[in-house]
Order: structure tokens, then C-alpha cells, then sequence
């Protein structure tokens, strides 16, 4: 696929987005400062704004998607996902054409990234979890449709309710995260949710 | 927990404007949507610039302490919330005077990442030189076998001064970081909350307390403490400061130190001066001797009632730095 | 509203041995238990002497003032109550360098009661030379027709700079005194609280004030105000402030004035200054310009929440003695 | 009488005023700053340390009594108290004794010094009240007894109950004023009630 798929994803991802906003501003107030629906909403609408001047190199139109989450949010989860963003970027530079065989690698150099940029481990409950767990189900069946795939997330969301988060601000309400969904895990189901499978 | 504000979503960029307008003659205000504070006029060329950043809510913290002999600029986020990386980009771009820049800042997880990207990014476009040193100050947030996890408080504005006195000798970037660095690890901090404060956007307190209750080692944007009790005498709570700090660093006779006792914000000077008699006792009693205390609102949480405590150790380098004349609009030293 | 202290009979008599503790080089105590607060060193010989006096609870006001270019000595009281007769005595003793002593403080009956008494006992036995000029400047507190009977409060503060620039200059006690009047007669303040204060000897709220609600015109000890209702945005505040000083006195075009924005307290500078946009753009607009704005904490009621505005109409030799070096631990000009 | 009966009288009017100083603070603290009490337990015990020192010079007595009110407190009563004394002591100057016919001529001048001094007015309901009450009785009979001048205070008390205070701190609150006795007149009849009658 090119570019223009992705060109193509975005309006109907962005309105998938807008209304996950409150839930996810939700999610984050009981364990955080209640800002991520507002921090995936200014990234998407920036998306928009920038939609038609993406060019066709894969990597040039990543590194701009990265910086539609850098320039409109200086929380955690912008910068995380840009990060995983613009390390998928470096891969692809140069590129016109992508795979959905290249996925599992993709995810993989993403993880990395956002790991060495995070400091976070897996397993401390954050987004880093369930995109392990995409990763992982890509590498053992490169076929594997968005929809398993946003079952898989699901599973590791589910899988992970009743342990404590370990980073970021709601580390400090260890105990009270106890029982509540991660609401970066969530907001990267709604991310995967807003793509139209092909 | 009042607040005087319009708009909650415009609270931090009306106080930026309202700010240098007060002071145009120290700040100046740039950056995408105004979140860059700088020194007003042009930067010396080839002085080392020393950028922080971090949430709003803190005055003087970050953005106050940007003037001479102190901060080039400060990226600044919404209240409690980290700037952007395109934010910090900036402001050490417009720190760059051909020298390199030194980010000087607290260790927050949000704020680390974005800085560290925007370093990369600026040394990725610009080729601009960068260096990092964190702040990790508050004793109570994590044991001293995990200092690198302790979050920056108050300890920032003796890393601030005496950097910021540093560069502005002309001292290679190597050289002030170097200095910035010493002055951190130098620096314990120990804070303790009577009330919360109001997030404007969120409207309500970060959290509750009873209203005889206190929190020994609270952070600054009320993330728990070690135990929360009874409010004590302020003796009680002073000793207990004090021994908090030098059970993690001990005073030895002989020692220079300056001593900061910060208000969190609603605690007035008075209590401040209550609790600064017994800290002046017990370091002298141990033979040390206080460098220019500082006893009055450096680093704040907006309405916080509360103080913090941070002893910053000084060898003859800092001590000059710490004496060297600087000037910000909450903060004089000639 | 809680406080950090030991036994509220001893909260001033501790923060100011703590205050003399910190600032060693700027004040010392003396007098009768310690409640005069003088200059560091000797007075200079022939200069006149200014001092000031009121209760505690006040900082900076009034002991903090005390330093170069401003007050010489300062006789202070419990929170909220006047210093004594005797304490008055003491500080006029004390600022006495030969040139005589003027008495410059806020228009409060026992005040005035205790200063006039201790002047009156010293001229009959020292023959000291002594003058009085009361602060008046809160219009709230009486119609213009009665602007004797209005209470003293943020625009003391311009009055102990000028006069106290004055009084550097080696001017004569009729000159500095013509001076602190006219400085007196040029200021106008308007206050707004938030939320009470506690007194430690009382150990409760100086008054009740529902939690969505605020009080304009309240004076900083809890005198009533013009009106109570539901909180405002922070710019309806700050343009009904500046009606209610221009309504008393009209601001001309081509007027020089400084303008103070003034924490009683607990409320942050962030929020001083989102009401400083909106004065600077009002006095700008009436096409005069502000000199040397005071944004901050100049005058407080301890923890309480709310702001006062003052504007300081200026003519050339005020403004320049408003601009003349000063240094205490609480403000530097220089 | 000598300064001698002075000293007589102060042990038993310290303890009297020891004795009302709850009700003084307890009153004062409904309309002021509730120190009143403090404010006349703080002077009487002055007197009673430089009792023994008093000069047989009314003047000079009258003038350290004085004294020990403005030392001790920087309160309003104790200054207004203190004015009034000087006022009867600068009368007295050089005199060793003292006739019950005086006292009308000497509450005149005590009165007029702490009107000038606190720029109270008669009718503002304070201890300007009750001592003019007393002045005028004493004036228009000069044998009236104590015990019948401590019922014209009373009366004056009563009579001034229901109006607002109109000066000092309680002015602040005029309408909470109605209804309540002011702490000073309290405070002065309490005076008087401590001096024993010969
Ligand atoms: N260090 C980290 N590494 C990986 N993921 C993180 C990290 N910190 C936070 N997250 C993820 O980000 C989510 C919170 O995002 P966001 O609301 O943007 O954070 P904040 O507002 O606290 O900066 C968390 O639910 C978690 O999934
Ligand atoms: N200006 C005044 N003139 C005469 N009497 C006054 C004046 N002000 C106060 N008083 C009297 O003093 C009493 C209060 O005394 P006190 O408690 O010492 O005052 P404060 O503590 O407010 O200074 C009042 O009840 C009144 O009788
Ligand atoms: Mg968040
Ligand atoms: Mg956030
Ligand atoms: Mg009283
Ligand atoms: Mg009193």
C-alpha cells in the first residue's frame, strides 16, 4: 500500500478519535490529569490538517505524523507514540510502497524506541503491553487481520485490569489502579479501531 | 482553594502575557503560542544557554528564574503538565548562542522524554550541542539507592543560580554542566503539604486532607508522602525536616551549606521565619555554617499551604557562583 | 487555613527572632521583648529617621521594610494588634539620628492612639522633633467626603519607598514629611479576599465566607466590604478594581502612576498576573503609562486569598525617588 | 486620702480584675479581638509589681499607674485608660493628697484627654459613656457614695445596650453590636466595683 491509503484512513480514524475523547479523558482522570482524550484529539485533528501535503516517501509522511503528535501535546502518550512513530519513519525512509508483511517488524522497531525512550518494561501496565502483544501475534502470523489484532489488545487490556500501574503519573496511585484499565491500552485499541480494514 | 482566572484553558498563557508585561525589561515571550519564555534582548554570543521547562504553577519555578545570571529560557506547559517537544526545541534554540545548551530541569517522566526527543531533534536538524542535568532532590520520593528516580524540587533554583553564574563567567559547556550536575547532587529536599491546590483545568484539589491533618513528603504536584498525621508544632515538623535531610546527606562539622525553607505557596514568611530558627540551630550545633538562606517563596504550587526544605552543599566553587549577581523578577542577588 | 507554629502567644515574638536569623545584615531586634525591629548597623548621623508600626501578620508589611531607603525602625505587635505605647517609643528612639522622626503608618484607631501617645511622651521627654503622616488610601473604606476616616493599606508601601528615598538624600524632616503626605494623598487601593486568614491567638477564621464566594472592598483584617457574591472571572475582578480607584481618583491623559498588584497571601503571582494584563491595557488606553509595576506580595494578611490594586499617581520627584536604590529582605531596587 | 490608700486598694482590684477577665476577653471576643481581659489582668498585675515603688506625689503616682497600662499593652482600653490617668496626674502634679470633692474636676480632665486621644465621641457607645455618666453624677453631687456611682454605670451599660458601637473595632460590626453590652464599660464598672469604699 501507499501513502494515499493512509491519506485516505485518516478522516475516519480522526472522527473514531473525536469520539473516544471523553472516555478516554475519563480513563485518564481516575489515574492521571485527564488530558489523553484531549492529547489523541489535537493529534488527530492535526493529521487532518496536514493530510494532503503528506508525501509519498513512507518515511517523510511517518516523521510528519510523529510531529502532528509532538506539536499539539506535550504528554506522555503524544510523545510516546511519536516516538514509536518516527522510529517506523527511519525504516521506511525512502520508500513509497509498504507491506502488511513489514507490520511485525515495523511494530517491533516502534516498541524498541519507545521503550528505550519510556524507561518503562513491559509488563508495568502501560501502552507498551498490548503493542508487545500486537508485535508478537504479527511475528508468529504476518496474516493476522486488524480485527484479531484488536482482539489481541483487548486480551492484554483484560489481562492487565487488576495489576497496579508502575509508571508514568499513575504510578502514584498504585493501588488504586487496581480493577482499571490502562488508558494508554485503551487509547491504542481506539487507534487500531479507527483504521478501516482492507 | 479560590482561584482568579477566566478561561481555565487560557490560565497559563494569560499569566505568560500578564508576565512580561509586567517585566519587559527581563522576559521576553516567543515560541509557538507564547510558551517560550526568554531573557529580553539578544543573547551574548557564544555564553552557554541554559534552557528549562516543565508544567505551569510553580512561580517562580521554571519560567521566573529565566534573567541574568540565571535561566536563558524555559519551555512551559500547562499547569502541572509537560511542554512540548516542539516547545523545547525552541527554547534551546533560542538559548544557542553558538556555545551549546545545557537543559537544567526536574526529573519527571513526561518532561524527561520530551526533552530528551527535543535534544535529539535539535541535534538531528541544527547540529546544536546539548547537555542534560536532572534534578532529583526530594529525599522522600525514593530511597537513596534509587536516587535516579527522586523527583526535582526546590534544589532546581541553587542548580539555577549557580550554572546560570557559571555560563555567564563564559565557562564551556562542558564546564557548566559539570557545575550544574555538582550542584544536584549536592542539593536534598524535603517537603510537607497542609492543603492541596486546584488544577485550573481540572477545577478541584489534587487531593484531599483533613483539616487537621498534614503530609510529610509530599510532592509538589501531591504525590503521596511518607506519613500523614496530626499537624505538629512547627518545631516538630522543622526537626523532623532536618533530620530527614541529614540522615540521607550528613551535616559535618565544618560544612558550608545554604539552606532554602520554601513556602509551597499560601504558607506565609512568618511560619517560614518559625521554622528557620530551629533549622539555623541544629546546622550550626553540628559546626557547619549557612551560606545565604533563603527563606521565602522560590518554588511553589500555585495556593499550596505547606514548606519545603533543601540544603544545598557548597564547595569555594559554588559558593562564588551561589554570591555572583543575578536578576529575575522574583529573585536578586548582587 | 492551617498554620505552621508552636504556641500562638509566641508566633511573633519566634518569626521575627527568625527573620533577624535569616537576615542578620538587613535587621535587628530590640526594644522591649524584642518587638522593635531596627536597621543593621548604626543609623547615619542627621538623617531622618522613619518608622513605622502596626500589628503582625502583615509581611513585608511593616518589619520587612526596614532597610536602605526605606523605614529606619519599626515597632510591631500580636497579629493584628497595635504595638504598645512603650514599643512605639522605642522604635522612635532608635530611628532618632538627630534630625528628628517621622511616623508613617496606617490610619487604624489604636495605632493612631499608641503613636500620637508615644510621640507626644517623647517630645515632652527627649525633646525629640517628630511628625505623623497616616496611609488613607482604601476606598472602600469611606466615601471621598470622609477620606480621613479610611484605613491604611497597600499604598503604605509606596510611602516608606519615597519618603524613605527621601530620607537617604539627607532631606529635612518638613521635607520628607511633605513628601510622605503628598506620596499618601497620591494613592488609591481597592482589595477583594477570597478567603479568611486565622489568627494564632484566636486560633479561627477571621470571618465565614461561603466557598463560591468573594467579598469586594474587604479590608485586610476582615472589615466588611462593598459587596459579597459568587467568585467573578478574574478580568470582571480586575476591571471593576480599576473603576472603583479611577472613580475616586480620575486617571488624565499623559498621567505617570505606578501600580501595584498586590497577593493578600495564598493567591499565587500566576494569578496577579492575568489581572495585570487587563490594568496595564485600562491605564494605557486612558493614555497614561505605568511606571515600575508591583506585582507580588507587598502587603498580606498571612494565608489569605484575594488581591488588593494600588495606583501611585507620580509627579518627577516622586518618581524618582520611587526609583531610587532600596534594599530589604522582601524587595531590592536598584 | 494619701498615695498610701492607693496602694491599699491595689491588691484587691488586681484580684477582682483577675476574676473578670474571662468575661472581658469572653465579651470583647464577640465584637473585637477578645483581649480585653488580657489587656486589664496585664495592667493590674504591673500595678501590683510597682505598688510598693508609688511616690507619695499623686502626680508622679498616677503617672507610673499610667505607665503600667501603656507597658503592657498596645490595646486600645489600655491607652485610653492610660490617657485618661495622665490627664488626672498632670491636675495633681506636686499634691500629696486627695479629696473625694475632686474627683468630679478629675474625671472632667481624664475625659476630655481620652476623648482628644481616641477622637471618640460621647453616644459612640464606649467607656466614654460611663465615666461622663459618673463625671456629671459626681458633678451635681459631689458625696455620692461608689456603690451609687457604679449603678449609674450600670444604667449607662443599659442604656446603651440596644444601640450600635460606632468606634474602635466593634464599629465593624455595628449591627452585631445591637444588644450587646460594650467591653470597655463592662471593663470600667469592673474597675470601680474593685476599689473598696471607705
Ligand atoms: N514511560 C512510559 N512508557 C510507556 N508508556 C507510558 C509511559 N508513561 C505513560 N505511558 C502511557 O501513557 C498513558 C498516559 O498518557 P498521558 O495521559 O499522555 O500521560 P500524562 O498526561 O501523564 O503525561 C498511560 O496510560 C501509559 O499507557
Ligand atoms: N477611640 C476610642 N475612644 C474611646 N474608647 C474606645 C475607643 N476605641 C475603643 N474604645 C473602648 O475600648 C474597648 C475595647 O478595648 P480593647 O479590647 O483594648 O480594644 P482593641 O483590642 O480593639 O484595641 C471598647 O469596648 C470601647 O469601650
Ligand atoms: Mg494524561
Ligand atoms: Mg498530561
Ligand atoms: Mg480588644
Ligand atoms: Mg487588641
Amino acid at each position: 500500500m501507499k501513502v494515499s491509503w493512509l491519506q485516505d484512513q485518516l478522516p475516519q480514524l480522526a472522527e473514531h478519535l473525536e469520539s473516544s475523547a471523553e472516555e478516554l479523558n475519563g480513563l485518564d482522570a481516575q489515574l492521571g490529569d485527564g488530558d489523553l482524550g484531549v492529547t489523541m484529539v489535537r493529534g488527530s485533528r492535526q493529521l487532518l490538517e496536514i493530510r494532503e501535503e503528506l508525501p509519498d516517501d513512507w518515511g517523510m509522511a511517518l516523521l510528519k505524523c510523529a510531529q502532528a503528535f509532538t506539536k499539539t501535546s506535550g504528554s506522555s502518550y503524544g510523545t510516546i507514540l511519536a516516538t514509536g512513530l518516527m522510529a517506523m519513519a527511519k525504516q521506511k525512509k525512502g520508500q513509497a510502497e509498504m507491506d502488511s508483511s513489514e507490520w511485525a517488524g515495523l511494530l517491533k522497531v516502534a516498541l524498541e524506541a519507545m521503550q528505550h525512550r519510556g524507561k518503562a518494561k513491559l509488563g508495568q501496565k502501560t501502552v507498551l503491553d498490548p503493542v508487545s502483544a500486537a508485535q508478537k501475534k504479527l511475528e508468529s502470523d504476518p496474516e493476522t487481520g486488524l480485527l484479531d489484532l484488536i482482539e489481541v489488545v483487548q486480551q492484554t487490556i483484560d489481562e492487565f485490569r487488576d495489576k497496579p500501574c508502575q509508571i508514568g503519573r499513575a504510578r502514584i496511585f498504585q493501588d488504586k489502579s487496581i480493577g482499571l484499565d490502562d488508558p494508554g491500552m485503551v487509547a491504542f485499541k481506539r487507534l487500531l479501531e479507527g483504521i478501516v480494514p482492507n | 482553594m479560590k482561584k482568579l482566572l477566566n478561561d481555565p484553558y487560557k490560565y497559563v498563557d494569560e499569566m505568560l502575557v500578564g508576565m512580561c508585561a509586567a517585566h519587559p525589561e527581563i522576559y521576553r515571550q516567543t515560541g509557538e503560542g507564547g510558551r517560550v519564555i526568554a531573557r529580553a534582548g539578544s543573547q551574548r554570543p557564544d555564553k552557554v544557554g541554559i534552557v528549562s521547562g516543565g508544567g505551569s504553577g510553580h512561580l517562580p519555578v521554571f519560567t521566573g528564574y529565566v534573567g541574568h545570571g540565571l535561566l536563558d529560557a524555559c519551555a512551559i506547559g500547562d499547569v502541572f503538565a509537560s511542554p512540548s517537544v516542539e516547545q523545547m526545541a525552541e527554547a534551546m534554540k533560542v538559548a544557542h548562542a553558538g556555545a551549546g545548551v545545557l537543559r537544567l530541569y526536574g526529573n519527571y517522566g513526561g518532561d524527561v522524554m520530551n526533552f530528551d526527543m527535543a535534544g535529539e531533534q535539535l541535534e538531528m536538524e541544527e547540529d546544536i550541542q546539548s547537555t542534560t542535568v536532572l534534578l532529583a532532590d526530594d529525599v522522600s520520593s525514593a530511597p537513596p539507592e534509587e536516587g535516579e528516580k527522586r523527583r526535582g524540587v526546590a534544589g532546581m533554583v541553587y542548580a539555577f543560580k549557580i550554572a546560570g553564574a557559571a555560563a555567564e563567567q563564559m565557562r564551556s559547556l562542558e564546564e557548566v554542566t559539570r557545575i550544574a550536575q555538582e550542584t544536584a547532587d549536592s542539593c536534598r529536599s524535603v517537603g510537607a503539604a497542609l492543603t492541596p491546590c486546584t488544577i485550573p483545568q481540572a477545577g478541584k484539589a489534587t487531593f484531599e486532607i483533613a483539616d487537621d491533618e498534614m503530609e510529610m513528603g509530599m510532592g509538589i504536584h501531591g504525590e503521596p508522602g511518607v506519613w500523614r498525621d496530626k499537624l505538629k508544632p512547627a518545631d516538630d515538623i522543622a526537626h523532623e525536616m532536618v533530620d530527614r535531610l541529614i540522615a540521607d546527606r550528613a551535616i559535618d562539622s565544618g560544612d558550608r551549606l545554604s539552606v532554602m525553607v520554601n513556602s509551597l505557596g499560601a504558607t506565609p514568611p512568618e511560619e517560614l521565619y518559625i521554622l528557620y530558627r530551629v533549622v539555623k540551630k541544629r546546622v550550626e550545633e553540628l559546626g557547619a555554617t549557612i551560606v545565604m538562606p533563603l527563606v521565602g517563596r522560590y518554588a511553589t504550587s500555585m495556593e499550596m499551604s505547606g514548606v519545603s526544605m533543601t540544603f544545598c552543599f557548597l564547595n569555594q566553587e559554588r559558593e562564588a557562583l551561589l554570591q555572583a549577581p543575578a536578576r529575575c523578577a522574583f529573585w536578586q542577588v548582587e
